[in-house]
């Protein structure tokens, strides 16, 4: 299982698990497109706690993701995040248009 | 002086082999022994170079990837990852943060990740006849806790 | 049906290969999902090999080492490990619990651990030319936790 | 740092730690030499708790560290044994001539 979910009222909590990379990405990117499609949340944070390596397919996967929420209005964070994944969020420069933290 | 150490490793274009190229990557690079986080620049480059291989060198076939893996003086890590595939026709243009021909399921970041993780870069393609990718990133000594 | 993926890889025969060969060999049967015993078999077997043909194949040179893996209908993983080395006399004998010809350092139980672990053994070897081992094992499929 | 090693009265305690095989073997076995020669000891234990790889190589280590403890007249245990180099002293038969305790 690389997702799962929980709703908090108007928020949407994606909690992405395991390899993020090519190989996996078609199967995560269903799974939240499946989330997303039964009810579009105001609120989405994605949880990357649980995420043991990501390369740049995970930033495509996000940004599909940000276009959808901001699309209906909702807004994107991410939270959690570990070393690894970090440093390939950093060097997208995806942090000017989402906000993230660090797994502490 | 020590034995420099090389390695070669050729497996088909499928995407399951994304995770074994990074797990070799890995256990190739632990003789320098080197910091979780270079570990961690390394299988993210290779993991990078080689899904370029299977996504856009080989589109709709599946082709050989070969990577060979070297250790330069100085602790210097040396890995090239090479197709027959497609090939690209404005390497400088690719080599663009976000350029892609890959639409919506690509960043066209890999090549900025490749850059920004090792020391270096090179990048060798020919239209019709493939793509070669040699990076190179120097391992830190570290003063030994053993 | 799914693709059958099979991979080559190719080092010389430097003792701290043998901790990549094993690193090598886990990060290709991932691909089927073994339990913890199973990748712990694979890879103690794929050790004892590789280390036979860094001490018995080529004693006092440095060789090329080739192992070869692949996956069988059946979710049956296939390692071949070979050498261009000194190959084996009698090959029964050398299979043989506590034979060997490498003193004190060396305990005789390579062959026996290969057997043991692995589901099948095959050793093909001819004196002055080299030594191939092929491996077979079975991972069973496990109701998925997924 | 590959062996840690405590005097307790007549009794030492060799601790092994991380990749025993061909390529490690030598190292140890000199280390495991130098350990003994101090002094042979009357009982020897050797503690695998934090051994993460063993081939047979360690088979041939624990096999002439026993015979040197046993020409000295002591006795030699192995202890806390984890799943993999257990499964290793299983194939090895070795248990007919050490005693040998599992990590639990
Ligand atoms: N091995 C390759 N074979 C053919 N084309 C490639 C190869 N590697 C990269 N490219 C081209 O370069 C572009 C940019 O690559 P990259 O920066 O890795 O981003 P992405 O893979 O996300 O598209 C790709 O979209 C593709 O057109
Ligand atoms: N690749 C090889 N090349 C040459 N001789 C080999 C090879 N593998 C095994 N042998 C021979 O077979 C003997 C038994 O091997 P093995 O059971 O693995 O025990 P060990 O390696 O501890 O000696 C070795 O001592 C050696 O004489």
């Amino acid at each position: 299982m690389k997702l799962s979910s929980t709703r908090q009222g108007p928020k949407l909590i994606l909690r992405l698990s395991g390899e993020i990379d090519h190989h996996s990405a078609r199967e995560i990117m269903s799974a939240i497109d499946e989330r997303l499609e039964s009810g579009p949340p105001r609120d989405c944070v994605i949880d990357m706690e649980k995420v043991s390596f990501m390369d740049s397919s995970g930033i495509a996967i996000i940004l599909k993701t940000y276009r959808t929420v901001n699309a209906s209005g909702g807004r994107l964070w991410i939270e959690s995040v570990p070393a690894q994944p970090m440093r390939v969020l950093d060097a997208s420069g995806i942090d000017r248009l989402i906000k993230i933290s660090a797994l502490n | 002086m020590k034995e420099q150490n090389s390695v070669k490793i050729e497996f088909p274009s499928i995407s399951a082999n994304e995770g074994f190229s990074r797990g070799v990557a890995s256990a190739f690079a632990a003789q320098l022994d080197p910091t979780l986080t270079e570990l961690g620049d390394i299988k993210t480059a290779v993991s990078e170079a080689v899904t370029n291989a299977i996504v856009h060198a080989y589109p709709d076939t599946i082709g050989m990837i070969y990577i060979k893996a070297r250790v330069l003086p100085g602790d210097v890590l040396e890995i090239s990852v090479k197709d027959r595939g497609q090939g690209i026709e404005d390497v400088e243009r690719a080599r663009e943060p976000l350029f892609t021909t890959g639409g919506e399921d690509r960043s066209g970041m890999g090549f900025t990740i490749m850059e920004s993780f090792m020391d270096s870069l090179k990048v060798r393609s020919q239209p019709g006849r493939g793509t070669t990718v040699i990076m190179r990133k120097k391992i830190e000594k570290r003063s030994s806790v053993k």
